[in-house]
C-alpha cells in the first residue's frame, strides 16, 4: 500500500505541477469581446504569420515580417483602419514544416489571432492550410507561389495567395526562354517540393522538349551541390532555370564554379534578389569581397520581377516605402531590401482589404470582401490579382528581366496569364498605378 | 566518364575533411576511451570564431591559427572541467556527457553568434582548376584541403613517434598507472589529448566552412559521419582513421552524384553496421579484436 | 637509504597496512615477505602514492617523501617497478624504455638504451618488437630495464618472479644481485616466493595482515623454521 | 485509515492491480485537469502523453536493460508514417480508424524494433551510440525516397472530428468534466488513456521475470549469461518493447501535429528524449513522465525567460536545448539517478517517518 500511494502521489503531483505550472505560463487574458471576431477588437486586430527567421531559407525572408511591421506602424500611427490598430504576430518555423504546424498551433490557440496574413513557404504553409481552413481562419497573402493557395477556393475558401504562382512564373520563364533561346539545352534545379513541382509544371508547357537534366535539391539537406552541378555539367546544359530560394541560389553559383560548369542562369524571383545573393557570394569566395562587388557576380543572371523594387529608388512605390521604412523601422535593421519591400507590399494589400471590409469585420467578411473586389485593388504589383468567388490567385502577371550592376533591367514588358493553359499576353495596365499621397490605401 | 571524374575528385575532398574529423575522435579515443560525440560542436565554435575575426578584417591565416588555437583551449578547458570526473567510469556516462555538452555548444552559439547562414570565405579561389579549356572537378581549395589534411597527419605521426612528447601521450593513453609511476604527468597528457584533439577539430572545421555557408548546425553531420570514418578505420589507429575518412568520402560522394543525396545517411549507416558487425576492429587495426 | 616509519593506509573500512616500519639500507637487497594479502603490494602502492597512507612517514636519503605525487618519485631517484605485467603493452621494447629514461632522477647522467640491452642482452634482440609479444620473462627484464633507465637509487620491485619459471626467476635474480654491486642499489624486493627472495637478500622483512611480524637479517630468516611455516610457507 | 487498507489489500498485493490502481487514479485526475483546461494547454497535455510514452520505452531500454538508443526519434517517425498511411487510406475521421493507425504503428515498430535490436543487442557503449544516432539521421531521409511517403513536406495527417465519436464517450466525457468533448481535449484524453496503459504494462513487464533478466544483464552481462540468460534474446526484446512505445508515441504524435514530415524527427528529438529520461532517473517510469512533462511544457518557459533576458524571438528559441544540454550534463556530474532517483531516498525518508505508527516492517538500513 504505501509503495501504490507513494506513486499516485508522486502522479498526482507530477501532473498538478505540470498544470500549474503550464498555467502561469499562458496566463494570459482572452481578448476582450467587444470585437465582432476572435483576434479583433474594437480597437484592435491581431493577425500573425509563421517565417523563417532561421535556417536554410531564412536569409532574405526574415526580412519580410519587418516590412509588414513597419507599414503597420506607419497605419496605426495615422489612426489605424476603421479605428483599429494592427498588431502582427511573428514566428519562427526554421523552414521546418512541423514546426509552422507547432507554431499555428500557438498562434490560433494561445495567441488567438484573428487571420494568417503571409505566412511564408510552400511546404512550410502547406502544413497548415487545412487546419486554417477547417477552423474557419483567414489565410490570406500566403507568402510563396505555391498554386494550392487559389487554384481550388472551394477545397480552401479561406486562404489567398499574393505573388505570382510559380506556374504562370514558369510559363512566362519558359516562352521567353523557347522564343529567344531556342537551342538552349535546358536544366532545371529545383527545390523538392510543391515550389519546385509547379515551376516545372509552367516551365515544361513550353520548354518539355528543351529541358535535358532536372536536378532537386532538399532545402535544410545538404549545402554541396557539386553532384548536381557535375550533371548538369555532363549532360550539356547550357541554360539553369532555378526554382529555389535565395540561399541556395548562391549556393548552386560556388558548387557551379567548383565543378567548372558554365552556363546561363535563370533563377525564379523568389531566389534572385541581388543584393541577398551578392552579398552571400561574397562572403563565400575566395577572401573577403565587400558585398557591393559581389552583386556584380549575379550579373547576367535572369529573372522576373513583378513589384518595383530597391534598384528603382524614383519609384512611386519605392519612394513610399523608402519613407516608411526611415521612420519605422526598428533599431538594428539597417536598410530597405526588396525582402521588406515585399513586407509592404504585402501590408498594403491587408489594409486594402480591411479598409474594403468596412467597420464590421468578421472572418468570413473579409473573404467576402477579397472575393467581390480584390481583383480592381491598385496596388504596388505590376499586374492585377486574379481574387474572385473562383479563383483566390494573387497576381497575374511579371516582367523577364535581367541583371546588371544589382540592378534589373526589363528584357519584356509585363505579361499577364493565368494557370492551365491561358494564353499569355502583355499587359501594362496596373504597372502605372500610383499610392495615395497619404500612402495608405482608402 | 567526365562527371565519374568529378564525383571522384570531389569525394576525395570530403574524404580528407572527414578524416581530419575521424583523427580527432580518434585522438581523444586512444587517450580517454571516450568518443566525443561534441566535436562537431567544439569545431563549430571555433569556426564561428574564426568568422568573427574574418569579418573584423582580420587576415584569413590569422583567423586560421585562432580557430586551431580556441580549439586546443576548448579541450583542454572541456577535459579538465567536464570530461575528467567520468574518465574511467560507466561509459554510458561519457557518451550522454559528450551529448549534452554538444547541445549546450550548439545553442550558446545560436545565442551568441545568431542563427542566420553566412558565408565563409576560403583562403584560396573555389573555381574549377582548368587544363586547356576543360576544367576539372577540383578546386585550388579542394587540393589544400586535402594537403592540410595531410600535413596535420604527418605532423600527428612526426610527433606520436618521433618525440618524447608524443611517447608521453601515448603512454599516458595505453596504461596511466604504469605511466605515473615512470614520472609521466598523466593527466597533463590527457589534456594535451583532447585539446590537440580540439585542434585538429577546428582545422576539419575551418575546411568544411570554405566556401560554403555556416550556421550552428553545419557541422551536424559530422557527429556521424566522423564517427562513422573513425570506427571503419578502427578508434584506435590514426592511419585507419584517415583511409576510412577517404573511403566514406568517396562513397558518399558516388551516392549522392549517382543515387540521391538523401540516401547517403542510409548508407553511412549500412557501411557502420557492416563494419561493426563483421570487422568490429575496424578495417585496418592491428589490434587484438575488441568488445564494441 | 630508504625508510618507512608506522606507516598505514586503508581500504575503506580495511586496514590494509597497520603502522609498517623497516629501513632498507644501500647496497643491499632487503626483501618484503608474507601471504598473499599480507600487504605487501600496498606497501609498495603507498609508498608511490597510488594508495594514499593514512598516517607514517616515508624517508629517502633522510629526506620525507611522504605524500609526494606519484609522478615526482623518479625525479628523487626512486623506482617502482610493477608487476611483469606492468610493461606498455601497445609500445615497443625501445619506447618502453625510451620512456623510463624521460624522468630520471635530478642531476643524473641520461643512460643509452644500449645499456640496458647490454645487461639484459635478450631484449637487445627483441628492440622493435611490441611489448605485447614478449615472454614472461622478457617482460620481467623489461620493466627493471626501463626502471634503471631513470636512474633511480631505490628500486621497489613488485613480485618479479611471478608467473615465472623457476630457470626464468633464478636468471633475472642473478642479474639483479650484480646490479645492486655494480649501480649501488637500495632494492625493496617484494616477494611471495620467499626462498627464492631470501637466497639473494641480505635482510628480510615478514608481512602479516598489514603488520610486520619479522624483521632479521635474510640468513636469520630462512634458519628460523617455524616463521617459515607460519608465514613464508617453505 | 486501517480499516481501507485491509479493504484494499487484495488489490495492493497483485502488483498488476496495483499498477492498474495507481494508473486509474492518475487517470482520473488527468482527465479532471483536461477537462478544466484551456484548448492550448490541452494541446501540451497531449504532447506531453505522447512524449511520456517515448521516454517510458526509451527508460526501460537504458535504465534496465542498460543499452542506449539515440534512434528513438527515427523509431517515432516509422510510428507517425504507418499511422498517417492507415489514416489517409481509412479516411481517419472515426474511432475505430485512430485505433487501427495506433496499432498498426505500434505493429510496425514491433518488427522495426526486432530488425534494429539485433545487432544493436551486439554492440554497446559509444558504438550503439554512434548506429542509434546515424539510424536517427538515416531513418526520416527515406521519405524522400518513395512518393508516398510525401517528401520533404510531408504527410497530412486526417484528424479524428469530435463529432463522429459515438455519442456514449462523447456523453461520459460530458459526465465527467460538463464539457463537450472536441478535437484537442480529446487527442489529449486519447493521449493519456493510452499513457496509463502503456505504464501499467511497462511497470508490470519490469517487475516480471522479464524485467529482473533485463536488470540483471545490465549490472553484469557476463554473470547474467552464466546463470543462463540468453544476453542477445533478452537485449532484442527490450528493444523491441521500447520500440513499440516510440511506434505509439509517434503514431500520437502524427495526429497531434498533424504533418507527418521529415523535418520533424530530428537528431534534436531524439536527444530530447534522451534528456528527458536522463533528468527523471534512468530506469524510472515517474521519471520518464517528470521529463515529458518539462519537454512539453519548458520550450515555452525557457523562450519566455530568453526573451526577459533581452534575446531575440530566435536567440531565444535555442535557450531551450541549451537546457537540456546543461540537464544532461549536470544529471551524470552531480546527480547520475536523475531526479527521481535522488529524491527516492528523501521520500523513503518521510514515508517511513509518518507511516512509523502503523508500520509493522521494520526499517530497511
Amino acid at each position: 500500500m504505501r509503495t501504490t500511494a507513494r506513486r499516485a502521489v508522486q502522479a498526482v503531483c507530477v501532473l498538478t505541477t505540470a498544470s500549474l505550472l503550464a498555467a502561469c505560463g499562458a496566463g494570459k487574458e482572452r481578448p476582450s469581446e467587444d470585437g465582432t471576431a476572435v483576434g479583433v477588437t474594437d480597437t484592435t486586430i491581431k493577425v500573425g504569420a509563421h517565417f523563417p527567421l532561421t535556417g536554410p531559407a531564412a536569409p532574405g525572408y526574415s526580412e519580410i515580417p519587418s516590412g509588414h511591421q513597419a507599414f503597420y506602424e506607419y497605419v496605426n500611427d495615422a489612426g489605424g483602419v476603421h479605428g483599429r490598430k494592427i498588431e502582427m504576430v511573428v514566428k519562427d518555423d526554421a523552414y521546418n514544416p512541423t514546426n509552422t504546424s507547432a507554431v499555428t498551433n500557438d498562434m490560433i490557440l494561445q495567441d488567438e489571432i484573428f487571420a494568417m496574413v503571409a505566412g511564408l513557404g510552400t511546404p512550410t504553409h502547406r502544413a497548415v492550410v487545412q487546419r486554417l481552413n477547417d477552423d474557419g481562419i483567414p489565410d490570406l497573402f500566403v507568402s510563396s507561389g505555391s498554386l494550392q493557395w487559389g487554384d481550388d477556393p472551394k477545397k480552401s475558401p479561406m486562404t489567398f495567395g499574393w505573388q505570382p504562382d510559380y506556374e504562370i512564373e514558369g510559363k512566362i520563364i519558359g516562352k521567353y526562354v523557347k522564343e529567344n533561346m531556342p537551342d538552349a539545352k535546358v536544366g532545371l534545379f529545383l527545390q523538392d517540393d510543391d515550389f519546385g513541382e509547379d515551376g516545372e509544371k509552367g516551365a515544361r508547357q513550353f520548354l518539355d522538349s528543351q529541358i535535358v537534366d532536372v536536378q532537386k535539391y532538399t532545402p535544410g539537406g545538404s549545402t554541396d551541390f557539386s553532384p548536381q552541378m557535375s550533371s548538369f555539367k555532363s549532360k550539356g546544359v547550357d541554360l539553369v532555370l532555378g526554382f529555389n530560394t535565395p540561399s541556395y541560389t548562391a549556393l548552386s553559383q560556388i558548387a557551379a564554379q567548383g565543378v567548372g560548369f558554365k552556363s546561363k542562369w535563370f533563377y525564379s524571383n523568389v531566389g534572385s534578389d541581388p543584393a541577398l545573393v551578392g552579398g552571400l557570394l561574397a562572403s563565400m569566395t575566395k577572401g573577403k569581397i565587400p558585398a557591393e562587388q559581389g552583386v556584380k557576380l549575379m550579373d547576367g543572371m535572369m529573372t522576373t520581377e513583378y513589384i518595383p523594387g530597391v534598384d528603382a529608388p524614383e519609384d512611386e512605390w519605392v519612394k513610399l516605402w523608402q519613407k516608411v521604412w526611415d521612420n519605422y523601422s526598428k533599431k538594428g535593421d539597417e536598410k530597405l531590401t526588396n525582402y521588406r519591400i515585399y513586407g509592404m507590399s504585402q501590408a498594403y494589400t491587408f489594409v486594402q482589404a480591411l479598409q474594403a471590409n468596412g467597420k464590421d469585420l468578421t472572418r468570413e467578411s473579409i473573404v467576402e470582401t477579397l472575393e467581390k473586389e480584390g481583383g480592381s485593388f491598385e496596388g504596388p504589383g505590376l499586374a492585377p490579382f486574379r481574387f474572385s468567388e473562383d479563383s483566390h490567385m494573387g497576381i497575374s502577371g511579371t516582367s523577364v528581366v535581367e541583371i546588371k550592376n544589382g540592378a534589373s533591367e526589363p528584357l519584356t514588358p509585363v505579361q499577364v496569364t493565368d494557370i492551365g493553359d491561358a494564353p499569355i499576353e502583355e499587359d501594362d495596365s496596373a504597372a502605372s498605378d500610383a499610392p495615395p499621397s497619404s500612402g495608405i490605401p482608402e | 566518364m567526365q562527371q565519374f571524374l568529378d564525383t571522384t575528385l570531389g569525394g576525395l575532398v570530403l574524404g580528407a575533411v572527414y578524416a581530419a574529423f575521424a583523427l580527432a575522435l580518434c585522438l581523444i579515443w586512444r587517450s580517454t576511451r571516450i568518443v566525443n560525440f561534441a566535436q562537431a560542436a567544439m569545431a563549430m565554435v571555433t569556426t564561428y570564431i574564426a568568422l568573427s575575426l574574418i569579418n573584423a578584417d582580420v587576415p584569413y591565416w590569422v583567423a586560421f591559427v585562432a580557430a586551431l588555437a580556441a580549439g586546443f583551449g576548448l579541450g583542454a578547458l572541456i577535459e579538465r572541467v567536464i570530461i575528467r570526473p567520468v574518465e574511467g567510469k560507466a561509459e554510458l556516462n561519457a557518451v550522454i556527457l559528450t551529448l549534452g555538452l554538444f547541445m549546450v555548444l550548439h545553442g550558446l552559439t545560436a545565442i551568441t553568434f545568431g542563427v542566420q547562414h553566412r558565408g565563409f570565405p576560403a583562403p584560396v579561389s573555389t573555381n574549377a582548376i582548368e587544363v586547356g579549356d576543360t576544367s576539372i572537378g577540383i578546386t585550388p581549395f579542394g587540393i589544400l584541403s586535402i594537403v592540410v589534411v595531410a600535413v596535420v597527419m604527418a605532423g600527428l605521426v612526426v610527433l606520436f613517434r618521433f618525440t618524447d612528447l608524443g611517447l608521453r601521450m601515448r603512454a599516458s593513453a595505453f596504461n596511466g598507472e604504469v605511466s605515473r609511476l615512470l614520472g609521466v604527468r598523466v593527466g597533463r597528457m590527457l589534456t594535451l589529448g583532447w585539446a590537440l584533439a580540439a585542434a585538429v577539430g577546428a582545422v576539419a572545421g575551418m575546411l568544411i566552412a570554405g566556401g560554403d555557408l555556416v550556421n550552428p548546425s553545419f557541422m551536424d553531420p559530422f557527429v556521424i559521419y566522423g564517427f562513422i570514418a573513425a570506427v571503419l578505420g578502427g578508434l584506435d589507429s590514426p592511419l585507419g582513421s584517415v583511409i576510412g575518412g577517404l573511403i566514406l568520402g568517396l562513397s558518399l560522394s558516388y551516392v549522392t552524384g549517382y543515387v540521391g543525396e538523401h540516401l547517403a545517411p542510409l548508407v553511412a549507416l549500412g557501411i557502420l553496421m557492416v563494419v561493426l558487425l563483421v570487422r568490429p576492429s575496424g578495417l585496418f587495426a592491428a589490434a587484438a579484436a575488441r568488445r564494441v | 637509504m630508504f625508510a618507512v616509519e608506522e606507516l598505514s593506509a586503508a581500504y575503506g573500512p580495511v586496514k590494509a597496512l597497520n603502522g609498517v616500519t623497516f629501513t632498507a639500507a644501500r647496497g643491499q637487497v632487503t626483501a618484503v615477505l608474507g601471504a598473499n594479502g599480507a600487504g605487501k603490494t600496498t606497501l609498495l602502492r603507498t609508498v608511490s602514492g597510488l594508495v594514499r597512507s593514512t598516517a607514517g612517514t616515508v624517508k629517502l636519503n633522510g629526506k620525507d617523501i611522504t605524500r609526494t605525487a606519484t609522478e615526482k618519485l623518479t625525479s628523487y631517484g626512486l623506482s617502482h617497478v610493477p608487476e611483469g605485467r606492468g610493461v606498455i603493452a601497445e609500445l615497443t621494447v625501445t619506447e618502453n624504455l625510451r620512456l623510463g629514461g624521460l624522468h630520471r632522477a635530478t642531476g643524473s647522467e641520461p643512460m643509452p638504451v644500449g645499456r640496458v640491452f647490454e645487461l639484459f642482452p635478450r631484449l637487445g634482440e627483441r628492440r622493435e618488437a611490441t611489448a605485447h609479444m614478449l615472454s614472461g620473462g622478457e617482460r620481467q627484464m623489461l620493466v627493471i630495464g626501463r626502471a634503471l633507465m631513470a636512474r633511480p637509487s631505490v628500486l621497489l620491485l613488485d613480485e618479479p618472479s611471478l608467473g615465472l619459471a623457476p630457470r626464468v626467476v633464478s636468471q633475472i635474480f642473478d642479474l639483479l644481485r650484480g646490479l645492486v654491486q655494480t649501480e649501488e642499489l637500495t632494492v625493496v624486493l617484494v616477494e611471495q616466493n620467499a626462498r627464492s627472495a631470501l637466497s639473494i637478500a641480505d635482510h628480510g622483512v615478514v608481512l602479516n595482515l598489514g603488520k610486520v611480524v619479522a624483521s632479521a637479517p635474510a640468513a636469520e630468516l630462512a634458519a628460523d623454521e617455524q616463521l617459515r611455516h607460519a608465514y613464508l610457507g617453505f | 485509515m486501517e480499516r481501507l487498507r485491509s479493504l484494499l489489500r487484495p488489490v495492493t498485493s497483485v502488483p498488476l492491480a496495483r499498477h492498474v490502481l495507481v494508473a486509474l487514479i492518475a487517470l482520473v485526475v488527468a482527465m479532471a485537469v483536461i477537462g478544466s483546461s484551456s484548448q492550448y494547454l490541452q494541446t501540451r497535455y497531449a504532447e506531453m502523453a505522447y512524449f511520456a510514452i517515448a521516454a517510458g520505452g526509451l527508460t526501460l531500454l537504458t535504465g534496465l536493460s542498460g543499452q542506449l538508443s539515440l534512434g528513438h526519434g527515427a523509431l517515432m517517425a516509422v510510428g507517425a508514417y504507418a499511422a498517417t498511411l492507415v489514416l489517409e487510406r481509412a479516411g481517419g475521421e472515426t474511432l475505430a480508424d485512430v485505433f487501427l493507425a495506433l496499432l498498426t504503428a505500434i505493429a510496425v515498430c514491433a518488427v522495426v524494433g526486432v530488425v534494429v535490436g539485433v545487432p544493436a543487442a551486439r554492440l554497446h557503449g559509444p558504438y550503439i551510440a554512434g548506429a542509434t544516432l546515424t539510424l536517427a539521421v538515416a531513418v526520416p531521409r527515406l521519405a524522400n525516397q518513395w512518393e508516398a511517403l510525401g517528401g520533404e513536406q510531408g504527410l497530412q495527417v486526417p484528424v479524428p472530428r469530435a463529432s463522429e465519436l459515438p455519442a456514449w464517450i462523447q456523453d461520459l466525457i460530458w459526465f465527467f468534466t460538463a464539457v463537450e468533448i472536441d478535437q484537442y481535449s480529446f487527442l489529449a484524453y486519447l493521449g493519456w488513456l493510452l499513457l496509463a496503459i502503456t505504464f501499467v504494462a511497462l511497470a508490470n513487464l519490469s517487475r516480471s521475470r522479464v524485467g529482473r533478466r533485463w536488470r540483471a544483464v545490465r549490472d553484469d552481462d557476463v554473470s547474467a549469461e552464466l546463470a543462463g540468460i540468453h544476453l542477445g534474446r533478452a537485449r532484442v526484446v527490450a528493444f523491441t518493447v521500447s520500440a513499440m512505445c516510440a511506434g505509439l508515441a509517434g503514431g500520437l504524435m502524427a495526429m497531434n501535429v498533424r504533418l507527418t514530415a521529415p523535418g520533424a524527427f530530428t537528431i534534436t528529438l531524439s536527444l530530447t528524449l534522451l534528456a528527458a529520461v536522463v533528468l527523471g532517473g534512468l530506469g524510472s517510469l515517474t521519471g520518464a513522465l517528470i521529463g515529458a512533462g518539462v519537454l512539453a511544457f519548458l520550450p515555452h518557459f525557457a523562450t519566455d525567460l530568453g526573451e526577459s533576458l533581452g534575446f531575440s524571438a530566435t536567440q531565444a528559441a535555442e535557450v531551450t536545448p541549451v537546457v537540456y544540454g546543461l540537464v544532461l550534463m549536470l544529471v551524470i556530474l552531480l546527480a547520475p539517478a536523475g531526479i527521481v532517483g535522488s529524491l527516492r531516498p528523501l521520500l523513503a525518508r518521510i514515508s517511513s517517518r509518518t507511516s512509523s505508527l502503523g508500520a509493522t516492517k521494520e526499517k530497511t538500513p
